[in-house]
């Protein structure tokens, strides 16, 4: 018995329940808590800050910009994909995020046929920023013209003293 | 034949097919991360057995073949070698983030990934690494696509 | 009829007579010369087949018609009984396909007409050795068979070690003569006869120690011509340089004539294989040469000193049985001894087809020979699978007898002895499948080797006498019942109840003799197993066949098998775990590693005892000697 | 009449069809058993079915440098081998096949099966398969001297007087005075016998000719499609014949009704594998070959010599 220290356990196993889930056939469980699985987008909270692509390793996400349809010209409609075939599942593009915009879910599930299966997307409206009443060079002048005028009151101010 | 037994041999064939699948795992570079987690699978909590799994140790004999890694380039002739060396019809099943787009290690002058640039894979199993519950859901849709497969191969 | 015996014989004799005269004229007339001489003598001793196995007749022949005068007999005389002749038998046989399998295998060497003489010499000696019927006559025979054997085994003596092997053979051979002729003086200061039924007549009257000690040195002569136990260093050393050709006459017919000997030794001279400690003495040399050779024969790496080890292991069973003095031990002796001419010649020619087609025998050179020489493949696994008694062939049929022998002995007389005798005989046969498991791995299969890529199979003068002995080593395997009845119980009979064989000599002598203890208990009966393993199989095979195959693709342009498959071309390359498939054979000297590694102290114990010195074997011989004889007086 | 029956007994009964369903079975509740005793679901009892059916339908790759004909005969000969062997082992008294030393036979046809293994491994011309033929060969060196003992002393025991390897003998003795096992000194016979039991099989502890972790399959590392499912039938077939060899050897219980009997015989058939096989593949790693010959050629071999020795001295 000595060398064979399973074999009592074995035998007692046999009229034991096994320990087996029963996934395939069930459900599957939950994962742990704070489990760091498939990235959830929350477009709505992100401000387009742009720090998640910036600290992510294995480069997973892409935001590509093209110009919004029948919006004001110069707004934009910016597309994140976060491909969870090349995610490392580090969850610092989480924690860098200020708006909390993205969060890692619980979800392991991810099996798929085609790269689509993988890919979590989500779609930011930049809008572009209101027009200005002056252009720079209509500022500019208009900014020589009170300087002139200034000039023009200093000179006759001078003037004045002297006479 | 008589009473169609040729058909019948088929079918049960067919069945069988999916319910006798033998593993074969490639590492193609990996951390070794996802190849615990295959074996994993086999043990009593997850117990891939159920499905028919078992972990042969030759390509030959293979159903069903498990890659992990992001294929270095020290790995790559030796992964193509031994797909060309399975027999027809088998599921190529990448396991975890690498295989499928290399990972962190994308870029780097020794990673010639992913697989699909060498061959066809037929389901993904995304993760870093994937839970073993994740590896068995991968192991069942490839049981699917391997019955589809055989189904082809009769027309 | 009378004269059958001595022409069979002379026949062979003229023939290197005629050979060495006319023979020299071209390879077609010798080859005519050679040939027909073997042919008259198989036929004459298949004439008498008939009435010597099937009436009973014992044929006798009187040397210049000095026949028996007051029932004493002066002259030389040749006495066939169906023991002789069943040793005729396998000698003529062996004669005959050694001689055909020569003229392709020796094509090529110089001095042919040198060797054909040696060989009719041999032949010829051997023959009149199995077919004397006079003590004088057999040593005189021993002694040509031994010189002739020793100039043939160095006959290609530019080969490494040729001399030295002879010259090892006829050092120690020369003490097995010696004893051979100091017990033939013995027995003729004794009893005044050199007659052999007429020292079976009165050998079992005149128990004295002088006998006593002339038994002694006649087993151990015959022991030596048998290559037992201490002697199996020469059978080593000379088979390894022999011809092919050759070596199938020293391990099918030289030992047999030692197992000859032996047989008429204790059954017919001096009837003593009832005493429980001759068969002791005869059994235990059995067991001890049996298992010994086989385990050497596991460390061997040249594939004929493998077989030279296994042939005398082979005839350690022979041996072993016939010493259990019973008739279903002598039948099964006398089938074994049959059937290891068949598949240890066999063997030896087809080592001789792989030395001729690749030049070399190391086990660790060879290789993958399997793709190239496919007949010769086909062959040895026949002798292979013969040798290591695998049903459905002879070897298997012969082993069963004799463990069927050893065990019932064992049950009968309630003695352990026997059943140890049974349980080595049991393990030898699985060590021998081990080492030819060994051999079929290193030569015939794996990987090809440099040496053997060029090789292709052999011509058809040497495929053909292979073939017979196959087709034979199958036949006998499947009629053990049928051969049994027609061949081994009279030949078995013969030895069992020697009166007849006095008074056929001496006729109208009284014949006091030993009890005849004799029940044929009966083979086993294949046929209906074969039937069903036939149906089976060819089901299977049906099945298996309609299967869709991927045979091997020619390889891809620009691929060099063995040196660069490409990756995406290598379906039908071994796997070698991914890597590039390159030589790398499995086999050779190291195979069996976990069998050797618990074994290496007796494995360095026998190996330091092959020393390879003469006078070390020679030292051996005469320790032997002694403690037989000191064996003999004490016990027999 | 006895023509017909002969026919029967060899196609249904103690014969084919009966052989095949008894090795899928015996070789499922292995599988299940084994998963159970590891607190695991286990696969389904058919497994061993599906495996070998789904061979069957997959491409057979002919290696290059393998010798085509003897890589496919040999498994041919094999599964042959071991199916005709089952033939010989009586189920409830009546045997398909009998010659009168069938225990020899039995022997001989087992090495054949082993042979034919070693044979088609070689042909394979696979540097991991050789490694595999040469531990297969050592195997079978070390379970083939405590299984002649046991056969030996078996033999002794019920052929007083008689020379027997005959089983049929044996299991008349057993009818006739209650099963061997009961008798105490033939325990140690039989213990060493179940140690033969998984070594001739192949199964887990013992598998070191195909250890798929170590040396890729070891034997099988070439095979594959039809001739891999030959080989997995014979497996399957050897570990029924084995199982049925140890209850015709130790445990016949004959009652006298002829379908009790084959029940009974079932029942310890699948007895005898649990405590042989399951159990050592369910506590045990994997013996390395060095390992496996010296426990065979000491322990087994000890308790077959010892049991060897008291029946001869009369006990």
């Amino acid at each position: 018995m000595a060398k064979l220290p399973y074999l009592g356990t074995a035998l007692t196993n046999l009229f034991r329940k096994p320990v087996t889930i029963a996934f395939p056939a069930g459900e599957a469980p939950a994962a742990q808590p704070a489990y760091r699985g498939r990235i959830a987008f929350d477009a709505s909270k992100c401000i387009n800050c742009g720090m998640c692509e910036r600290v992510c390793a294995p480069s997973c996400m892409t935001r590509v910009a093209k110009p919004l349809e029948g919006g004001e010209p110069g707004d934009q409609e910016i597309t994140f994909t976060f491909d969870m075939t090349s995610c490392t599942f580090c969850g610092m593009c989480a924690d860098f995020c200020a708006k909390k915009a993205i969060t890692l879910t619980e979800d392991y599930m991810m099996t798929g046929i085609i790269a689509e299966d993988f890919l979590v997307t989500g779609k930011v409206i930049k809008k572009a920023p209101p027009k200005p009443k002056f252009t720079p060079e209509q500022l500019a002048a208009m900014k020589a013209a009170a300087e002139a005028k200034k000039k023009a009151a200093e000179a006759a101010k001078a003037a004045a003293q002297q006479a | 034949m008589l009473f169609n037994l040729d058909k019948k041999i088929t079918e049960a064939i067919d069945d069988a097919a999916s319910k006798s699948l033998w593993l074969y795992h490639i590492n193609a570079g990996s951390c070794n991360g996802c190849d615990i987690e295959i074996v994993a699978a086999l043990t009593p909590r997850y117990d891939a057995e159920r499905l028919g799994c078992k972990l042969t140790g030759s390509p030959r004999q293979a159903d069903i073949v498990l890659v992990s890694g992001p294929v270095t380039l020290q790995s790559r002739d030796r992964l193509i070698r031994t797909l060309a060396q399975v027999p027809e019809p088998y599921c190529l099943v990448t396991v975890g983030s690498c295989p499928c787009s290399g990972n962190v290690f994308k870029g780097s002058y020794a990673i010639c990934g992913p697989v699909d640039k060498y061959r066809h894979v037929d389901v993904s199993v995304a993760g870093c690494t994937p839970k073993p519950e994740a590896i068995m859901a991968g192991i069942a849709q490839a049981a699917a696509i391997l019955k589809e497969k055989r189904r082809g191969m009769h027309e | 009829m009378e004269n059958f015996p001595i022409l069979a014989i002379m026949t062979l004799f003229m023939g290197a007579f005629i050979n060495s005269l006319a023979g020299r004229r071209s390879y077609k007339a010798r080859c005519a010369i050679v040939f027909t001489t073997m042919a008259i003598s198989l036929i004459l001793v298949l004439a008498m087949v008939p009435s010597v196995m099937g009436g009973g007749e014992i044929v006798c022949y009187w040397m210049g018609g000095w026949a028996p005068e007051a029932d004493w007999a002066y002259g030389i005389g040749l006495e066939v009984d169906a023991l002789s002749l069943f040793f005729g038998l396998i000698v003529t046989i062996a004669v005959m396909i050694s001689g055909v399998y020569s003229f392709t295998y020796m094509k090529h060497d110089d001095s042919q007409v040198n060797f054909y003489t040696l060989f009719l010499m041999l032949a010829g000696s051997v023959l009149g050795l199995v077919l004397s019927g006079d003590l004088f006559n057999i040593f005189v025979m021993v002694e040509i068979m031994t010189f002739t054997a020793v100039a043939l085994t160095a006959f290609r003596n530019d080969t490494e070690g040729a001399l030295e092997g002879a010259f090892k053979y006829l050092v120690v051979g020369s003490l097995g003569s010696m004893s051979i002729l100091v017990g033939t003086i013995l027995i003729y200061a004794c009893l005044h006869t050199l007659n052999l039924a007429q020292i079976a007549q009165m050998a079992i009257h005149a128990r004295n120690p002088v006998m006593v000690i002339a038994f002694g040195f006649l087993f151990v002569g015959f022991c030596t011509k048998a290559f037992m136990f201490p002697f199996q260093p020469l059978a080593a050393d000379a088979h390894a340089v022999a011809p092919a050709s050759i070596s199938m006459m020293i391990s099918g017919v030289l030992t047999k004539c030692g197992v000859y000997g032996l047989i008429r030794l204790v059954y017919v001279l001096f009837q003593n294989i009832g005493q429980t400690h001759v068969q002791y003495l005869v059994t235990g040399m059995g067991c001890v040469t049996m298992f010994i050779c086989v385990t050497m024969a596991f460390n061997q790496h040249n594939f004929k000193r493998l077989l030279a080890f296994h042939s005398i292991s082979q005839v350690g069973y022979v041996v072993t049985a016939l010493g259990l003095g019973t008739a279903l031990g002598l039948s099964a002796g006398l089938y074994h001894a049959i059937n290891h001419t068949l598949f240890k010649g066999l063997l030896f020619l087809v080592a001789g087809a792989v030395q001729h087609q690749t030049g070399t025998l190391d086990l660790d050179e060879l290789g993958g020979l399997s793709k190239k020489m496919p007949r010769t493949t086909a062959l040895f696994l026949i002798g292979a699978a013969s040798i290591s008694g695998i049903p459905p062939f002879n070897g298997f049929a012969s082993k069963w007898m004799i463990y069927q022998a050893a065990f019932s002995k064992a049950v009968n007389t309630d003695n352990f002895f026997y059943l140890l005798v049974c349980g080595v005989a049991l393990i030898t046969s699985v060590l021998t499948l081990a080492s030819f498991v060994k051999v079929a791995q290193s030569a015939f299969f794996g990987q090809c080797s440099v040496l053997c890529r060029d090789a292709e199979d052999c011509e058809k003068g040497m495929l053909v006498p292979m073939s017979v002995l196959a087709v034979l080593c199958v036949v006998l395997g499947l009629i053990p019942d049928q051969f049994g009845t027609l061949f081994l119980k009279p030949a078995a009979g013969a030895a069992m109840d020697p009166g007849v064989y006095i008074s056929a000599m001496l006729r109208g002598a009284d014949a006091t003799v030993m009890p005849a203890i004799y029940g044929y208990v009966g083979a086993w009966n294949p046929v209906f197993f074969i039937v069903l393993l036939l149906i089976v199989t060819v089901g299977v095979t049906i099945y298996s066949v309609s299967a869709p195959l991927r045979r091997p693709e020619p390889l891809a342009e620009g691929d060099v098998e063995d040196e660069h498959v490409l990756p995406e071309n290598a379906k039908y390359e071994p796997f070698f775990s991914g890597e590039e498939s390159v030589h790398s054979h499995v086999g050779g000297s190291d195979l069996f590693w976990g069998f050797k590694e618990n074994w290496k102290k007796y494995f360095s114990f026998w190996h330091d005892w092959h020393s390879g010195i003469v006078n070390d074997y020679e030292l051996y011989g005469v320790v032997f000697l002694a403690a037989a004889l000191i064996y003999c007086m004490l016990f027999v | 009449m006895t023509f017909i029956q002969t026919i029967l007994n060899i196609l249904l009964l103690p014969g084919l069809a009966f052989t095949l369903i008894a090795s899928i079975w015996l070789a499922g509740v292995d599988r299940v058993l084994v998963a159970r005793m590891q607190r695991r679901v286990g696969p389904s009892l058919l497994q061993p079915l599906y495996d070998v059916l789904k061979c069957l339908g997959k491409e057979t790759i002919i290696p290059r440098k393998a010798n085509e004909k003897v890589f496919l005969l040999a498994p041919v000969v094999g599964l042959a081998s071991v199916l005709v062997t089952a033939m010989f082992l009586p189920v409830g008294g009546v045997s398909a096949l009998k010659v009168n030393s069938d225990m020899v036979v039995i022997l001989y046809l087992l090495t054949l099966a082993s042979v034919t293994l070693i044979v088609g491994a070689s042909a394979s011309g696979s540097p991991f398969a050789g490694v595999g033929l040469s531990r297969e060969m050592v195997a079978m060196i070390s379970y083939e001297l405590p299984l002649v003992l046991v056969m030996l002393t078996v033999g002794r025991v019920c052929g007083k007087g008689l020379a027997t390897f005959s089983l049929s003998t044996v299991t008349a003795y057993q009818a006739a005075n209650g099963p061997l096992l009961l008798n105490p000194v033939l325990w140690p016979a039989a213990i060493a016998m179940l140690f033969v039991i998984p070594c001739e099989v192949g199964q887990h502890p013992f598998d070191i000719d195909e250890a798929e972790t170590e040396i890729c399959e070891g034997v099988l590392a070439e095979y594959s499609g039809r001739p891999l499912a030959q080989f997995k039938m014979m497996h399957n077939v050897k570990m029924y014949v084995m199982s049925g060899l140890f209850c015709a050897m130790f445990l016949n219980i004959s009652t006298g009704f002829i379908l009790a009997d084959i029940l009974i015989y079932c029942v310890a058939c699948t007895l005898v594998t649990f405590v042989s096989m399951s159990v050592p593949h369910a506590v045990t790693a994997r013996f390395r070959v060095e390992q496996v010959f010296k426990f065979y050629w000491t322990v087994v071999t000890g308790c077959a010599a010892l049991s060897l020795i008291l029946v001869w001295i009369g006990l």
